[in-house]
């Protein structure tokens, strides 16, 4: 129950504040979405961290070997990074189609365009 | 015998059909092939609802590997009575889209339009009958991916800046949902919500199950647009193609509610909701605010999609309300309203859409006088929007009945007051379209009178029939969605 | 010819990497090694500069020699690094390159940049552009004897 | 025992670099600090025996993340034009969330604690019987393409889903000469 | 201004082992780290920088747009398809074991097909989502 | 404990790679510092593989090195001419 | 501890720092293309002493061989890198800082 | 045909009635008035047919559908709701030929629109007449609150639209937010929502509860008219004379007395009632809306507007019977129904008629138009009589019963508050009358002529049936009694 014991946890914590801040605070949308990209891999860690075991090794079952780390983790975070990119290849292409009809990916100009549309 | 592998072909028709129609290219067969997938999964589906009212939930070990070491498909009466619902939405929407989608979308696009349906229904599909808490992420993001694209392709610009904003709060919503699950898994070891319903309780710090909630409640309330978190909805429906309006309306939120009532009570269990954990006094307060100040909402906008959107979030209050009473009644009724809200704001979307087709907009100005140039469509309006006000007869009677019910019974009589009270704020904006559409004269220039295509007007009404129909005679949705509530309280087992 | 020595090339590579030896894997390894050079084909990078099996023989002759110049000039950058008032003297020089072909000037281009000091900015046809860190390194490079060497190497299959 | 300490440093450069990617206003900047952030975290993954996520992070992360960042900036523009204004209610926001994640996950088992709830439950299978059941010693490939191998089929229609909704997204429209080809 | 000369030698020598290198991830996916998504990625990868150095067109010419948009769809439908076989040789859906009379043997199968079915459309979703970022640009051109 | 001071001085240039990732001052030097940090990352793996005696980290590390250049390349070819996708004779606009 | 360990243990911490020197190196020079210069030392010597220790403590082995292919494509590849980034910048008009007296 | 089918041919036939006007169209105006004629006939053949069998006992009774679990969309005729069916069904007839006539002299827009939604009026209230439990009652309570909204917005100008919402507002807003929730009480409590003789909630409630939900009941019928939530009642004022005469006479108001009745015998019971007490509050508020309305009306010029303060004096006499609890007082409130309607309708009918014949809306306008309209001013008087209550006149027979039943239960407050009303009634019926005779008309004033055929020989009618129910008086006394439980 150390705090030193739950460093993972520590930098979870650490990388998905920064990434919902700068996905919040951020008016520009690709900038979002790097922020976006930030949040989602502090899952990662929340992940893998807890999976591994000191003196474990990668779990690929071979001779010699008794300690792995927890598999389940990986084949988890592998699918969350590819749903990760997915998104933000989908983001961009909206993000491009937004440049395209207004000129601007900057939220605040974005809203003032529309706010005059309405 | 093919129909055991339903739980599994439920998913995998709709799954497999994006693909084919990519492989075809065509519109027209693309279409051809999303209907069939659709009926397909709706036979399934009713298939399953019967089944699981004779014989009770049926698992499916996918791969033949046991839960939960694999990924385990379960279907109760509760989810395949959403599936049903799902599918059969999904139905009418694709029907619908034919004339629709054409007219709103290039056509070197539209086969492509149809894929992404096609991966919509298989994603929020999925959600539904999946027992396992990662497997439901997946299936999430598909829905999710397919819709932004699919808000994306509406005409106006700002059907962009919509997508756009959806998939940011639609990503951090499911980011949360798997920081969840995550605490869940460290907590417990297995990610099967049947395994963890009973492992759960044992785990070693009740501070990682409230905090895992937590997260999953909101995750999961940001897809279902719960009240504050609703901000990406009213513009992507407002911008959608009509047809895809139509279509999240009575499915992608639908399901969100489905997915977190799934876990607050087969995995939670309402006692330790309302023992333990302090998130459902959270949850009624939002769903309080939610009906008062987003039904308010509704009455001042200026577009008519754009209303129905904010009436959405109110009426997605009045079905985490009943989540938020925890009990059998409340859950009953919340699911009844699921399926009710469901059906009456697809039927809504789809009339809107076939006004603005004739008329190229939705904006109240487009409107005036459209009970003379559309009589049938404007007049099927006003019949859903009296659902949407709980007027007898319509199918948002049904609901309102059971959840004014509910929650009299669960002593909580404020909260009936609330139902009652804010459903004014639906007569207010319904009148709103009503006297725009009867006491305003059609501006100069306006089309002559004449209804949309018949594709299109014949869907719209046939949802607006079931509206009626489960309206006067609303026993059959209230009995599943009793056994549904029941399904869920039971515990995943 | 080039075809299937690009594509023994490749089976080695396999071979190296995947450490296996079952029929299957083997088998594998062949068909692939196959595919890719088909594909490589499609993409017209099995050619002479793509594959220039006629460089085998450099490697032999040429990489000790620059190893040597490698580790000589990376100690000399080493010691500017470490040292207090870091003095460093940087220009831009040209340099003459007399290979014949694309890859020899590659090979000489990729060898100035290796070797620690000097980089090739730009590699036209005779002459390059190249950064270094110091006097000194701009003038042993301006000697020419990595050039001759190179060239040298060039012509010998 | 550097396992420990080398990853703590590595979560340390990811936290700096999430820190200068906020701060970078330069898109460019920030799609090659991106890169930097995604080798660490697939070393900091490698270090955590994850070789297959790290090895997966790697080639999205630095590899295809760039490339679709980089095809974006072209078409939208690299700087990022204002500077951020009131921080103050995402930083609270932020903040909240995570004193919350804080408070979760202090009560769960400590790094490397091999009683913990996930190394006794479900993964033992995955273990010992993975490579009898499927005959593949990589259990990660055994339980992602075969125990969980529909996750994974939902994983590809994730892709799948993400390229048609990009070709949706910016296909251009056929010149009219050009029709009637097919 | 030309083509880098460095930037092109290097890229033709590079290229056919990244391609290799990307099969050899596919097939040792059972042994170390990677699989079919890693293997889709290299190999778009190594199209990628084709492409970045040799420009779009050329990238285009080589591995056609049509091509591209079918390994979309095909990867998707052979993993999905490895499932209903498995329903039509009396096992449930994503069934292995029944694939071969030997059900390690039927894993096997069933796990190279699977991550050849990801392989494909991974490779083929990355590929063409380069292809339109990098097209954006230009004038509009027939996809087909 | 062979390891040990390798992984400590491997870790300390990432460290100070960083630091110049941050401080740029412009797009170069950040790319220059990337690409060191993925060659540096590359040793790292290559480091953990004989640690912990399984084998498989190399492959990871070649797949550092092929998306390394890759980026790298993609990051200048696109500053130098503004466009990916060009072969190279788009005229230069100023930056 | 082996003759084979130890100088293995030698090689890779000659590398590792060489490798620090190009770091520090980084941060010390003044410009973009003087601190090329340094992070050559880190892709020539650095990499290439930790790689020879891996192989020395690898022995003749297929991994080995691996390790060698990895020399292989940092050497390969790096220069390339260094060179494509150095001509981008000169192109984008970047002003290198140069001595006084290197007016050519 | 069994009863039940009769039952339900009942509501069904103005249904289709409505169907068919709108089929017919405004082209074939000949056609789509034969079908609102046709079905009005026919719609009271099959009330009457259903009487005997009522009468001695039956209760023909048609389940449709499962609303909601346990209580289903279902008919069943009773005593009190053949009556009210009977009078709807009636009058429908009558007023059927008056708004032929009115509408067509007065050149009305939107014809077809009004025919239907009319037919569609008498279905829904048909409906409410003969539902089986309250939900029924519910359903086609705010029915005829919907089909009805556009009859009185009919005109489409910006006070049409204004008194629409009014009308909406009122009518919605008190059914959800007090009629619903007492529904759904009564159903939690008891688990039905049956209407049953003796009442349901018998031993199943609590004085204070029966409080609470006899006012959700009282008020949340808002269609009753009591104060403070009768301005609905004014407003639809604007709508075509028919309109006025028949939904606002008969079918809305009355279907919200016949609720409130409804409710206390069957849903409460008398005894339950009595046997818990506290009746008072209501009995104020229906003892302040009598003369309050009433004075109301006093200081009205505007014809219609007076008529309709009238009524809502006179819905609360019903509503201040039933807050009596005694069987006397219900029978009095049966009769009172019945007796308002005929009336009622009566002076609605003559108020349409010098609109069309004189175009006059005020009442300072008709000094001396008894001259000029004599059959039509004659009805009035009738009417008049008939509502102060005095012999030889239907309305004498049910404040009779009453008061009767007021002196039973020894309340005089309430005999006061008859006793004032009566006496504001005269004061503000009569002087209409005797302008209308005696006093000179104004100069310059034409005098005009008869109203057409049509309208004279309805409000004839009707005027003649409120003299024929003071004279035999024994098939609604019969009913009556049926209703009380005598
Ligand atoms: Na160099
Ligand atoms: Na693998």
């Amino acid at each position: 129950m150390s705090v030193a014991g739950h460093f993972g946890y520590w930098a979870t914590v650490f990388l998905m504040m920064a990434g919902l801040f700068i996905v919040i605070s951020r008016g520009n949308l690709v900038k979002k979405l790097v922020g976006l990209s930030i949040f989602q891999s502090s899952v990662y860690l929340l992940y893998i961290v807890p999976g591994k075991l000191v003196g474990g090794t990668v779990p690929i079952v071979g001779e010699g070997f008794t300690v792995y780390s927890n598999p389940l983790p990986h084949v988890l975070i592998l699918t969350a990074i590819v749903v990760g990119v997915a998104t933000l290849a989908l983001g961009l292409a909206i993000v491009v189609r937004i440049r395209e009809a207004y000129g601007t990916i900057e939220e605040d100009d974005l809203l003032a365009a529309d706010a005059r549309a309405d | 015998m093919l129909a055991e592998h339903f739980p599994a072909l439920l998913v995998v028709t709709p799954l497999v059909a994006a693909p084919l129609i990519v492989v075809v290219r065509s519109a027209r067969a693309g279409w051809a092939m999303a209907l069939a997938a659709c009926l397909a999964a709706v036979l399934m589906a009713a298939q399953l609802l019967a089944r699981v009212a004779a014989s009770g939930p049926v698992s499916y070990a996918i791969g033949s590997w046991p839960p939960p070491w694999g990924i385990e498909y379960r279907v109760d009466a509760a989810s395949a009575l959403v599936a049903l619902l799902v599918s059969a939405i999904g139905t009418a929407s694709v029907v619908y889209a034919r004339r629709s989608a054409a007219a709103e979308i290039g056509g070197e696009r539209l086969y492509l339009f149809y894929a992404l349906m096609m991966l919509c229904l298989a994603g929020l599909l999925g959600m539904v009958v999946t027992g396992d808490a990662f497997n439901l992420f997946v299936f999430l993001e598909i829905s999710s991916l397919s819709t932004y694209v699919l808000v994306a392709l509406g005409r106006d610009r700002r059907a962009l800046t919509a997508s756009f904003q959806y998939l940011i709060l639609g990503t951090v919503g499911a980011t949360f949902y798997v920081m969840g699950v995550g605490i869940l898994y460290l907590a417990t070891g297995t990610l099967n919500l049947a395994d963890l319903a009973v492992r759960l309780p044992q785990a070693a710090d009740p501070r990682a199950a409230t905090v895992a909630i937590a997260f999953i409640t909101a995750g999961l309330g940001l897809k279902l647009a719960m009240f504050p978190l609703h901000a990406w909805l009213p513009g992507a429906y407002a911008h959608a193609p009509s047809a895809v309006s139509a279509f999240l309306a009575g499915t992608a939120t639908k399901v969100a509610i489905y997915a977190l009532a799934r876990i607050w009570f087969s995995v939670y269990g309402a006692d330790a909701l309302l023992r333990d954990i302090p998130v459902a006094p959270v949850l009624a307060a939002l769903s309080v605010a939610a009906a008062f100040i987003a039904s308010g909402a509704a009455i001042v906008q200026d577009d008519l999609k754009r209303m129905l959107a904010y009436s959405s979030v109110g009426q997605v209050g009045y079905i985490t309300l009943g989540l938020s009473l925890a009990t059998e009644p409340g859950v009953a009724a919340a699911i009844a309203h699921v399926v009710n809200h469901g059906v009456t704001k697809s039927a809504l979307f789809m009339l809107a859409g076939a006004m603005a087709l004739r008329l190229g907009g939705t904006r109240f100005s487009d409107l005036a006088g459209v009970g003379r140039t559309m009589p049938v469509i404007t007049f099927a309006f006003v019949i859903g929007g009296l659902s949407l006000i709980g007027v007898p007869g319509t199918a948002g009677f049904v609901t309102k009945w059971a959840l004014a019910g509910a929650a009299i019974r669960a002593g909580q009589p404020v909260f009936a007051a609330v139902v009652l009270l804010s459903s004014l704020l639906a007569v207010a904006y319904i009148w709103r379209f009503v006297e725009c559409a009867y006491f305003r004269e059609p501006p100069a220039g306006a089309p002559a009178p004449g209804e949309a295509p018949a594709s299109m007007t014949g869907t719209a009404l046939a949802l607006t029939a079931a509206v009626v129909a489960m309206g006067l005679h609303g026993a059959p949705v209230l009995g599943a969605a009793g056994r549904a509530a029941a399904a869920l309280m039971g515990g995943a087992r | 010819m080039r075809k299937l020595s690009a594509a023994v090339t490749l089976f080695l590579f396999w071979i190296v990497l995947s450490g296996y030896f079952t029929p299957f894997l083997l088998a594998a390894g062949a068909v692939s090694a196959v595919a890719v050079v088909a594909f490589a084909r499609r993409l017209e990078v099995v050619d002479p500069e793509g594959h220039p099996v006629h460089f085998a023989g450099m490697a032999l002759r040429y990489w000790p020699w620059l190893a040597k110049e490698i580790v000589k000039s990376a100690w000399e950058v080493t010691l500017i690094i470490l040292h207090p008032r870091l003095p460093i003297s940087p220009r831009l020089v040209r340099v003459r390159s007399t290979q014949a072909t694309a890859v020899g000037r590659v090979v000489f281009a990729n060898s100035i940049t290796l070797t620690p000091g000097t980089v090739t900015v730009e590699a036209g046809r005779g002459e390059f552009l190249v950064h270094a860190l110091t006097r000194e390194g701009a003038a042993s490079l301006a000697g020419g004897e990595m050039d001759a060497r190179v060239t040298r190497n060039e012509n010998v299959s | 025992m550097i396992e420990t300490p080398g990853i703590a440093a590595l979560f340390v450069m990811l936290a700096a670099v999430a820190v200068a990617v906020a701060r970078q206003r330069n898109l460019f900047g920030v799609v090659v600090l991106t890169g930097t952030y995604s080798f660490l975290m697939a070393t900091a993954l490698a270090a955590l025996d994850a070789a297959d996520v790290a090895m997966t992070e790697a080639a999205v992360g630095a590899g295809i993340s760039t490339v679709l960042f980089l095809g974006a900036l072209n078409l939208v523009g690299s700087l990022e034009s204002k500077p951020m204004e009131r921080p103050w209610i995402p930083l609270v926001l932020s903040l909240f969330t995570g004193m919350l994640l804080v408070y979760g996950t202090y009560g769960l088992p400590a790094f490397s604690d091999p009683h913990a709830p996930i190394h006794t439950h479900v993964v033992p299978r995955y273990l010992q019987e993975g490579l009898a059941e499927t005959g593949v010693p990589n259990i990660v490939t055994a339980v992602l393409a075969s125990y969980r191998g529909y996750d994974t089929l939902g994983e590809t229609t994730v892709v799948f889903t993400a390229g048609i909704g990009v070709i949706t997204l910016l296909r251009r429209r056929r010149k009219k000469k050009e029709e009637g080809g097919s | 201004m030309r083509t880098d000369v460095i930037l092109r030698v290097v890229a033709k020598l590079l290229i056919p082992f990244a391609l290799m290198f990307a099969l050899y991830v596919q097939f040792h996916g059972d042994f170390g780290p990677g699989g079919g998504f890693q293997a889709g990625v290299i190999v778009a990868a190594a199209v990628i920088f084709y492409g970045v150095i040799y420009g779009l067109p050329a990238a285009r010419r080589a591995v056609p747009d049509r091509a591209v948009e079918l390994m979309v769809a095909a990867g998707v439908l052979l993993y999905a398809g490895v499932g209903v076989a498995g329903i039509l040789l009396g096992g449930n859906y994503l069934d292995y074991f029944v694939l071969a009379s030997d059900p390690v043997h039927g894993q096997h199968r069933g796990i190279f097909w699977v991550e050849a079915g990801v392989a494909i459309t991974v490779s083929g979703v990355m590929l063409k989502v380069f292809y339109l970022f990098a097209g954006r640009g230009r004038d509009p051109e027939d996809e087909a | 404990m062979i390891y040990a001071p390798v992984v400590a001085a491997l870790i300390a240039t990432l460290a100070l790679l960083l630091a110049r990732a941050f401080l740029g001052p412009n797009v170069f030097d950040r790319a220059l510092a990337a690409n060191a940090v993925g060659t540096v990352a590359m040793l790292l793996l290559a480091v953990i593989e004989f640690y912990t005696g399984r084998p498989g980290f190399t492959d990871l590390a070649l797949v550092y090195g092929l998306l390394n250049i890759l980026g790298t390349v993609a990051v200048l070819k696109f500053f130098r001419v503004g466009d990916l996708g060009e072969p190279g004779e788009k005229e230069e606009e100023a930056a | 501890m082996t003759i084979v360990e130890l100088a293995a243990a030698v090689l890779m911490g000659l590398g590792g720092l060489f490798c620090v020197v190009g770091a520090v190196g980084m941060l010390r020079m003044p410009d973009f293309y003087t601190r090329m210069h340094a992070a050559s030392v880190i892709e020539t010597l650095g990499a290439g002493l930790v790689i020879a220790g891996l192989i020395l403590l690898g022995g003749l082995t297929l991994e080995s061989a691996k390790l060698a292919i990895l020399a292989l494509l940092i050497f390969f590849a790096s220069p390339t890198a260094t060179h494509a980034l150095a001509r981008a910048a000169l192109v984008r008009g970047l002003e290198p800082v140069l001595d006084e007296d290197a007016r050519e | 045909m069994s009863d039940a089918a009769f039952a339900l041919a009942a509501v069904a036939v103005p249904f289709a009635g409505a169907a068919l006007v709108a089929l017919a169209g405004e082209r074939r105006r000949d056609l789509r008035e034969a079908a609102t004629f046709a079905s009005a006939v026919m719609l009271f053949f099959l009330v009457v047919a259903l009487g005997p069998q009522v009468l001695s006992g039956g209760r023909p009774a048609v389940p449709l559908f499962d609303m909601v679990p346990g209580v289903a969309l279902a008919l069943q005729v009773e005593p009190l709701g053949w009556l009210f069916a009977a009078v709807a069904s009636s009058l429908w007839v009558v007023s059927s030929a008056y708004s032929i006539g009115y509408m067509r002299a007065n050149g009305e827009g939107r014809q077809t629109r009004f025919y239907a939604c009319f037919a569609g009026a008498i279905g829904a209230a048909i409906g409410i007449a003969f539902s089986a439990n309250l939900v029924t009652l519910f359903f086609f309570y705010e029915l005829l609150t919907l089909v009805t909204y556009p009859l009185v917005t009919h005109h489409g100008t910006d006070e049409a639209r204004r008194a629409g919402r009014v009308y909406l507002g009122i009518l919605l807003a008190t059914s959800i937010l007090f009629l619903l929730p007492a529904i759904v009480v009564t159903w939690i409590l008891t688990g039905t929502t049956d209407f049953r003789p003796g009442g349901i909630l018998g031993g199943r409630i609590d004085a204070a509860t029966a409080g609470v939900l006899l006012a959700l009941f009282m008020f949340g019928i808002g269609k009753a008219a009591l104060m403070p939530f009768h301005r609905w009642l004014p407003a639809a004022m604007v709508a075509p004379t028919p309109v006025s005469a028949l939904l606002h006479a008969v079918a809305v108001v009355k279907a919200g007395v016949f609720c409130v009745i409804k409710v206390i015998v069957y849903v409460f019971g008398i005894d339950t009632l009595a046997s818990l007490g506290g009746s008072a509050p209501f009995t104020a508020i229906a003892a302040f809306t009598l003369v309050a309305a009433s004075v109301v009306a006093l200081r009205a010029d505007n014809l219609k507007r007076r008529l309709a303060y009238s009524t809502v004096s006179q819905l609360a006499y019903v509503s201040l019977a039933c807050s009596l609890f005694t069987p006397a007082a219900i029978m009095g409130a049966t009769l009172h129904l019945v007796a308002h309607a005929f009336g009622k309708i009566t002076l609605f009918f003559a108020a349409g008629s010098i609109y069309t014949a004189a175009h006059k809306t005020e009442v300072s306008q008709l000094d001396g138009i008894g001259r000029a309209m004599p059959w039509t001013m004659a009805a009035f008087g009738v009417g008049a009589l008939s509502m102060i209550g005095l012999p030889p006149m239907a309305g004498f027979v049910s404040k009779w019963y009453i008061l009767s039943g007021a002196m039973a239960a020894r309340d005089w407050v309430v005999v006061a508050a008859l006793a004032a009303s009566t006496l504001l009634n005269a004061a503000y019926f009569l002087p209409i009358v005797y302008r209308a005779f005696f006093v000179a008309p104004a100069p310059g004033d034409s005098g005009g002529h008869e109203a057409p055929a049509p309208m004279v020989l309805a409000q004839v009618a009707t005027a003649g049936a409120c003299v024929a129910i003071f004279l035999f008086p024994g098939l609604a006394i019969a009913f009556a009694k049926a209703v009380a439980g005598g």
